[in-house]
C-alpha cells in the first residue's frame, strides 16, 4: 500500500532541495491547493515551476515537453484515475506525487510503492486503504511471470481498457494437475473482474486536496490565515459542484472551524456578517484577514446584488418556487410579502438595502410560520460557512470567493489561452488583489444569468425528454452559448440544474431517481455530452456515466476521445452520437 | 557534515595576511574555538585612528564586522562629498576577499543546508555596499577628469594618491577619449587660434562649496567657517562628540578625510 | 540618497525574534547569529528577522518602545518641548514601517501604532520646516540639527542644500554687517 | 573668486542663458565700421549716443573701469521703483516676468555697477530670495503639481530649480511609505517590443 503514511516526511523533506514540476487541474480546489503549496515552496526555497491541466492530452504533451526539467513531479487533481506509469512512460529515476480528491484510484498506481506516491489525509489513511481492493485479488504473482494464458476473459466482464494485453501462448497439454490450475485459475480471474468492475463502478469524490495540503502546512508549522481560507475554499467549491454532498461538507467545516477558532480568536461577526456594530478592540490591525464561522443563508452571491436576483438564481430556492412558471414568480412575490419586505427594497442591491430590513431578513426566513406554508426545513435555507474580513471592503463569503474564482476560470469571452485563465483566477484568490476579485465576481453573475435563462428555455419547449433509464436534453445547433457551456464545470452545473428543475416541475415518479444527459454540440463535427447523476436530496455525488460511457463506446466502436479527467464528460463525433446514445440506453437498462 | 562546514568557516577567520593588505582580521585559531556567542562581534582591539598606510606594517586586527562598519562609513561619505576623497583600498580589498572566502565556502556547504539562503542574503547586502561605493567613484572620476588627475600628477611623492590603481588607468583613459572625441567632432573644423580646449578655464572642478550634513566623530576646535565677505571677518566655531551639523563643505575638507567627521 | 538606502541602513538593526525551530549558531561576515532555541528570544538584524518571517519561520517580539503608551509619552515631549527631542530609535520610522508591512499581527494595537507613528511624524517634518525657514532668513550659514533621524535629513535634503547653495551665492557680494 | 561669473562650472546652461540677457547702454565714443550693428543709422562706424541693447557678455568681455566705452542703463527690474515693490511683499511678485534669471542676472550685473548701486541690488535680490523660501517649500511639499501651475508660474529659473529638488523630495517619501520600490518592473525595452515578441511566440508554437 503506497499511501504516504507522514505527509511532512515522505512528500516535503524529500523535495527538499530537489527542483520540482507541478501539474495543476482546472478548477478551484487545484487553485487552492496550489496557492498552499506554492507557499510551502516558498518556505523551503524549492525551484519549481507549474503548468495548468485541462485534460489527459494535455498533461501527456506538457509531461513530454518539460520531462527533462526535473524528476519529482506534483499532480493537483489530475491523474489519480489514470495508469501514469502505463501512459507517460516516464524513466526509472522520477517518482509521482498524487494529490487528488477524484475516487476510485487507478489500482495500479496505489499499487506501484517505488514511482507514485499518493498524498491523502492523515486521520482518513485507514478508510482509504480499506477502499482499494486488496493486492492479491487483482494481481495474481505467477499469472504476471508464467506467460502462458488460456482464453481472453469475455469482453464485457473486462473494464479498464488498459489492461496489459494477454500475450498468446500455445496450449499446454491435457494433465489433471494442470486443469485443476486452470479451474483455480480462471474462478479466481471471474473474482477478480468482479471486484474491479465494483470498484470502478462509481466516480466519487473524498476530502478535497486543499485541505490535505493544508493539513500538510499544519503538521509543519507553516500554516496561516490565508492558507485556511484557501483551503475553505477548495472546501467550498467541492459542494457548489455537487462533489461531495452536504453531511461530509459539515464533518469538514466543523473541522476547519477549529483551525479558524485557532487562527482567529477574536469575537464572531454580528448574525448576518454585514457589520459589526460594536468592534470589539480586537488588537489585531485592520488590514489582517479575519475569517469567522457564519450560518449564512443559501443564496448564491447575496451580498453583491438584490435578494430576488439571488433567489432567482438560486437553484435550491428557484426550485421551491417553482420560479420558471409566472405562478412561481406569484408564489415567490408573496412570500416576500409575507416576510414584510416592500418589493423595491428586494430589487435594491442588498447592500445597500436598509439595515432594518436587512439584519431581520435572516432572522424572518427562518421563522416558524414561512418554514411550513412554504415547506422547507432549517438546513434547507442556512448554509454553515466562513466569512472573511480584509481591511475595509465588504465581507466576503467563501461561496462568492469560490464562484468568482470558478467563473474567472471559465470565462470564454475575450479569447484567453489556458494559463491566462489560470494566472487571472489565481490573483483573484489573493486577497490584495480587489479588482480581480470585482471582476470575478461580475463575470460569476453574468454566468448564472445565462444558465438561468437556458433553464428557462429547456423549460419552455420542455426539451428535456425521458428516454428509457435517462432523461435526455440537447442544446440546440450553433447558438452563440455553446462554447461556454462546453466548458467541464459549466456544463454539469447545467445538466445539474436542469434536472432539478425537471424534477421540480413534473410530477412522475418513475422519473424521480433518473440521471441526466446533456448533449452540447462543440464545433460541426463533435459534441459535448455530459452525465449527471440522478438528483437524491441526501448522497447525490456517486457517478455512473464513467462506466457506460465506456462500455457503450466499445460497443458501438464510435469515435469517442475521452480527454477529461472526469470520466463523466466525453466528446463525440456527431455521426455515431445517435447510435451511441441507443448503445447506451442498452447498457443502462 | 557540519563540523566539515564550520572548520571551513573558520578558515575565514584566520586570513593570512598576504603582502597585499596589511589589515587583516587573523582572529587565531584557538580564540575561535571557544564559541563567543551572541552578536556581539568578538571585540579585537583597534587602535581608535584606523590609518591604513601601507608602509609600516603594524598588525591591528579589525573584525568582518567593523569591517563592513568602515566601508558602510567611507560610502556615505563618498556619496555626499562633492569632491573624490582618498581611496580606501585596504577595506575594500579585505571585503572582497571575505566576500571570494564565503562564496567558496557556500559551494563547498551541501546543497539543502539552510543556512546558505542567509549567507548569500548578506552576501548581497555587503555586494551592494561594494558595488555602489566603486561606482559613485567612478561617477566622480568621469565627472573631473582633469581636475583628479592634474592634482594627482601635482601632488608631492610621499602622500598617497587619492586613485586606486585601476583608477587611475580608467582615469587618464577616459580623459584620453574625451579629449579626442572633442578635437575629432569639433575643434578640427574651427580656425586654428580656436582650437586650444584651454582646460584651466573649461575644466569642471568640484563644487566644494556644496552643502552637506554631517556627524562628529570626536571633539573638534576651531573651525574656519563663513571666510565668505572678503573684508575677512570669519568665524569660528567649535564643535562637539556626536553632534549633528549643516554647513558648507570647505571647512570641513580635511576634518572629513581623518575620519572625525563623517558625512549623512 | 534615495529613502531605499536608509531603510538599507536600518536593516541592520538588531530585533528580538522568537524562532520556532532549533538550529546552531552560524557565523555570518557581519557577526554571529545566535544559537536558534524555538521559543527561546534572540537578536538578529532586521533583515534577517524579516526574511525569517516571510519563511514562517519566527514571530517577531515587537520593540520595546513600539508601544502605544511610549509612543503617545513620546508624542507630549515632542509637541512639548521647541528643539527635536531625542527619538527612543535613530530608524523609528523605517523600522515601524518594515514591520507593520511584513508582520502586522505581532504588533499588538497595530493600527493605534500607525497612526501614532505617522502623527509624531507628521509633528517633526513641520517643526522641521518651521526650523528650515527660520536658519534661512537667519544670517548664519551653518546649524546645529541634532535629534534628527536619517530619514527627516532625507525628506529635506535636496531642497535645503540646494536653497543654501544659493543663498550663499548671493550673500557672497553682500557684506554682513550692512544687514 | 576664480571663475565666479561660471558658478557651476564653464559648461552651465543656467549661467550661459543668464549671461545672455541684453542691457541697453548708450555709447559714449565712436565705433569704427561697426554700424551695422544698429540698424537704425546707414553709416559705417557706430556714431556716439546711439542706443544698442547689447548682451551681458559682451560687454562684461569689453567693459571695465578704465575703458568705460558705454554707458549702462540698467534695466528697469532692478531699479529703486521694483526695490520698493520688492520690499513690500516679495511673494507676489511674478519674478519669471522680470526675466526669467533674476537672480542669477542680478549678480552678474554686480560686476558692472558702482558699488553702491550693487549693494543695494544685492540686499534686495537677498531679502526678497528669503521671503519667498517658505512660499515655494510649501508648495514643493504638495506632489501633485498640477493644480499649482499658477503659483508655479510666478517662479524664476532659481526658484524652479529650488522647487522641483523639494517636489523629488516629498515624491520619494510618498513613493518609499507605498513601498513601490518593491514591485520590479520590466525595463523600458522589454515593454517597448513586447509585441514583437508576441509575434515569435504566436508563431512559435
Amino acid at each position: 500500500m503506497v499511501f504516504i503514511k507522514d505527509a511532512k516526511k515522505e512528500f516535503l523533506d524529500q523535495i527538499i532541495n530537489k527542483r520540482v514540476l507541478v501539474f495543476v487541474h482546472l478548477d478551484v480546489d487545484a487553485l487552492c491547493s496550489w496557492k498552499i503549496l506554492q507557499h510551502l515552496l516558498h518556505c523551503e526555497h524549492i525551484l519549481y515551476s507549474v503548468i495548468p491541466i485541462n485534460s489527459k492530452q494535455a498533461l501527456e504533451d506538457a509531461y513530454n515537453q518539460h520531462k527533462q526539467v526535473a524528476n519529482n513531479i506534483i499532480l493537483i487533481n489530475c491523474g489519480a484515475t489514470l495508469d501514469l506509469v502505463e501512459i507517460l512512460q516516464p524513466p526509472e529515476e522520477t517518482i509521482f506525487y498524487l494529490i487528488d480528491s477524484l475516487r476510485p484510484l487507478e489500482v495500479r498506481n496505489v499499487y506501484n510503492g517505488i514511482q507514485i506516491k499518493i498524498i491523502v489525509l492523515q486521520n482518513e489513511l485507514g478508510i482509504e486503504q480499506k477502499l482499494v481492493p486488496e493486492y492479491e485479488d487483482i494481481f495474481d504473482e505467477e499469472e504476471e511471470n508464467d506467460e502462458e494464458n488460456e482464453e481472453e476473459e469475455d469482453g464485457d466482464e473486462n473494464l479498464d481498457e488498459e489492461e496489459p494485453e494477454r500475450n498468446r501462448s500455445k496450449r499446454k497439454r491435457f494433465d489433471p494437475e494442470y486443469l485443476e490450475k486452470m479451474h483455480a485459475k480462471r474462478e479466481w480471474e471471474s473474482k477478480r473482474s468482479k471486484i474491479l468492475f465494483e470498484y470502478y463502478k462509481y466516480t466519487y469524490h473524498r476530502c478535497s486536496s486543499s485541505l490535505v495540503l493544508f493539513d500538510l502546512a499544519w503538521k509543519s508549522a507553516k500554516d496561516n490565515n490565508d492558507l485556511l481560507w484557501w483551503s475553505i475554499i477548495g472546501l467550498t467549491e467541492q459542494l457548489i459542484n455537487c462533489k461531495i454532498d452536504r453531511d461530509i461538507y459539515t464533518r469538514y467545516v466543523v473541522e476547519l472551524n477549529s483551525h479558524v477558532l485557532r487562527h482567529n480568536h477574536r469575537p464572531a461577526v454580528n448574525a448576518l456578517g454585514t457589520s459589526n456594530t460594536n468592534p470589539a478592540p480586537d488588537d489585531v490591525s485592520i488590514n489582517c484577514l479575519k475569517i469567522s464561522h457564519l450560518d449564512d443563508l443559501n443564496m448564491v452571491l447575496l451580498r453583491h446584488w438584490s435578494i430576488l436576483e439571488s433567489i432567482y438564481h438560486s437553484i435550491d430556492l428557484a426550485c421551491l418556487f417553482k420560479m420558471w412558471t409566472n405562478k412561481g414568480k406569484k408564489k415567490l412575490n408573496e412570500f416576500l410579502a409575507d416576510l414584510g419586505l416592500p418589493l423595491n427594497e428586494c430589487k435594491q442591491k442588498f447592500a445597500y438595502m436598509d439595515s432594518s430590513f436587512k439584519n431581520d431578513f435572516k432572522m424572518l426566513v427562518a421563522s416558524e410560520n414561512i418554514k411550513e406554508k412554504y415547506r422547507y426545513d432549517e438546513n434547507f435555507i442556512y448554509l454553515s460557512t466562513f466569512i472573511a474580513s480584509f481591511g475595509y471592503t465588504n465581507k466576503l463569503t467563501a461561496f462568492d470567493m469560490a464562484y468568482a474564482v470558478e467563473a474567472l476560470m471559465e470565462n470564454v469571452d475575450g479569447e484567453k489561452n489556458l494559463s491566462d485563465k489560470f494566472i487571472e483566477a489565481l490573483n483573484c484568490l489573493n486577497r490584495e488583489n480587489l479588482k480581480a476579485l470585482e471582476c470575478g465576481i461580475e463575470t460569476a453573475k453574468n454566468h448564472l444569468k445565462k444558465i438561468y435563462q437556458q433553464i428557462q428555455n429547456f423549460i419552455d419547449m420542455n426539451q428535456i425528454v425521458a428516454s428509457g433509464p435517462f432523461l435526455q436534453v440537447f442544446l440546440e445547433e450553433g447558438s452563440n452559448e455553446n462554447p461556454f457551456f462546453s466548458q467541464i464545470f459549466t456544463s454539469k452545473k447545467l445538466a445539474r440544474f436542469a434536472l432539478q428543475s425537471y424534477l421540480a416541475l413534473t410530477k412522475g415518479k418513475k422519473v424521480r431517481n433518473m440521471p441526466l444527459i446533456v448533449c452540447i454540440p462543440l464545433n460541426e463535427s463533435n459534441t459535448l455530452i455530459a452525465g449527471v447523476p440522478p438528483y437524491r436530496a441526501t448522497n447525490n455525488t456517486e457517478n455512473c456515466f464513467g462506466l457506460a460511457f465506456d462500455e457503450a463506446a466499445e460497443k458501438t466502436k464510435s469515435r469517442v476521445n475521452f480527454s477529461y479527467f472526469d470520466t463523466s464528460i466525453i466528446e463525440i463525433n456527431n455521426e455515431d452520437k445517435s447510435k451511441f446514445l441507443d448503445a447506451l440506453v442498452a447498457v443502462m437498462q | 557534515m557540519d563540523n566539515e562546514y564550520s572548520n571551513v568557516i573558520s578558515s575565514i577567520r584566520s586570513i593570512n595576511t598576504d603582502e597585499s593588505s596589511s589589515l587583516s582580521s587573523n582572529t587565531n585559531e584557538e580564540e575561535y574555538n571557544h564559541h563567543t556567542n551572541g552578536t556581539e562581534a568578538y571585540s579585537t582591539h583597534t587602535n581608535g585612528h584606523d590609518n591604513f598606510d601601507e608602509d609600516e606594517d603594524d598588525e591591528e586586527e579589525i573584525t568582518p564586522a567593523e569591517l563592513i562598519e568602515k566601508l558602510q562609513q567611507s560610502w556615505l561619505n563618498e556619496k555626499f562629498s562633492p569632491e573624490l576623497l582618498e581611496h580606501k583600498t585596504a577595506v575594500v580589498e579585505c571585503i572582497i576577499e571575505q566576500i571570494k572566502h564565503m562564496e567558496n565556502n557556500i559551494r563547498s556547504a551541501k546543497k539543502g543546508d539552510f543556512r546558505i539562503a542567509i549567507h548569500k542574503l548578506e552576501l548581497d547586502r555587503i555586494k551592494f555596499l561594494l558595488y555602489s561605493y566603486l561606482r559613485i567613484r567612478i561617477k566622480k572620476i568621469e565627472q573631473f577628469a582633469s581636475s583628479i588627475l592634474e592634482e594627482d600628477n601635482r601632488r608631492p611623492s610621499n602622500i598617497r594618491s587619492k586613485l586606486s590603481a585601476e583608477e587611475y588607468a580608467y582615469a587618464s583613459e577616459y580623459l584620453k577619449n574625451v579629449r579626442a572625441h572633442l578635437t575629432a567632432s569639433v575643434l578640427e573644423h574651427l580656425p586654428s587660434n580656436l582650437q586650444d580646449l584651454n582646460e584651466a578655464v573649461t575644466m569642471p572642478r568640484p563644487d566644494l562649496d556644496k552643502f552637506v550634513f554631517l556627524r562628529t566623530m570626536d571633539n573638534i576646535k576651531g573651525i574656519l567657517i563663513d571666510d565668505m565677505t572678503n573684508d575677512g571677518r570669519n568665524e569660528i566655531i567649535d564643535m562637539d562628540k556626536g553632534d549633528l551639523y549643516i554647513m558648507r563643505y570647505n571647512p570641513i575638507k580635511s576634518y572629513v578625510n581623518s575620519g572625525e567627521v563623517q558625512l549623512i | 540618497m534615495d529613502n531605499e538606502e536608509v531603510e538599507f541602513i536600518a536593516e541592520n538593526e538588531l530585533i528580538t525574534i522568537i524562532p520556532n525551530f532549533q538550529y546552531k549558531t552560524f557565523y555570518l561576515i557581519g557577526g554571529d547569529i545566535g544559537p536558534f532555541e524555538p521559543s527561546v528570544p534572540t537578536q538578529v538584524p532586521l533583515w534577517l528577522a524579516v526574511h525569517f518571517r516571510q519563511r514562517q519561520k519566527c514571530r517577531i517580539e515587537c520593540p520595546s518602545w513600539i508601544s502605544v503608551e511610549k509612543l503617545e509619552e513620546i508624542m507630549n515631549n515632542e509637541k512639548s518641548s521647541e528643539l527635536f527631542t531625542q527619538m527612543p530609535n535613530a530608524h523609528y520610522m523605517e523600522i515601524t514601517n518594515v514591520l507593520l508591512n511584513c508582520a502586522p499581527q505581532d504588533i499588538p494595537r497595530a493600527d493605534e501604532v500607525k497612526t501614532l507613528i505617522k502623527d509624531i511624524w507628521d509633528l517633526r517634518i513641520a517643526k522641521l520646516r518651521s526650523s528650515m525657514n527660520e536658519f534661512i532668513k537667519s544670517e548664519s550659514l551653518h546649524a546645529k540639527v541634532n535629534n534628527l533621524t536619517l530619514l527627516e535629513i532625507n525628506t529635506v535634503r535636496n531642497l535645503l542644500t540646494k536653497t543654501l547653495k544659493e543663498l550663499h551665492n548671493l550673500k557672497q557680494h553682500v557684506p554682513v554687517t550692512d544687514e | 573668486m576664480q571663475s565666479d561669473c561660471y558658478k557651476n562650472g564653464y559648461f552651465n546652461i543656467q549661467d550661459i542663458m543668464a549671461s545672455q540677457e541684453r542691457i541697453s547702454c548708450k555709447f559714449e565714443i565712436e565705433i569704427p565700421n561697426m554700424g551695422f550693428l544698429d540698424s537704425s543709422s546707414h553709416d559705417s562706424n557706430l556714431k556716439v549716443g546711439s542706443k544698442l541693447d547689447l548682451p551681458y557678455w559682451l560687454i562684461k568681455a569689453i567693459y571695465n573701469e578704465k575703458f568705460k566705452f558705454v554707458n549702462i542703463d540698467l534695466p528697469k527690474w532692478y531699479k529703486k521703483f521694483y526695490h520698493d515693490i520688492l520690499e513690500a511683499d516679495a511673494c507676489v511678485v511674478d519674478l519669471r516676468k522680470m526675466g526669467p534669471y533674476y537672480y542669477d542676472f542680478g549678480v552678474l550685473l554686480l560686476n558692472l555697477v558702482e558699488t553702491d548701486i550693487g549693494l543695494n541690488i544685492a540686499k534686495t535680490l537677498l531679502s526678497c530670495f528669503r521671503s519667498r523660501f517658505r512660499r515655494i517649500m510649501d508648495l514643493s511639499a504638495q506632489t501633485d503639481h498640477r493644480d499649482l501651475y499658477r503659483a508655479i508660474s510666478k517662479l524664476d529659473y532659481t526658484e524652479t530649480e529650488m522647487y522641483k529638488a523639494g517636489q523629488l523630495d516629498a515624491n520619494g517619501f510618498i513613493r518609499w511609505q507605498r513601498r513601490e520600490f518593491c514591485k520590479l518592473l520590466p525595463s523600458i525595452i522589454v515593454t517597448a517590443n513586447k509585441n514583437k515578441r508576441k509575434r515569435t511566440d504566436s508563431n512559435g508554437d
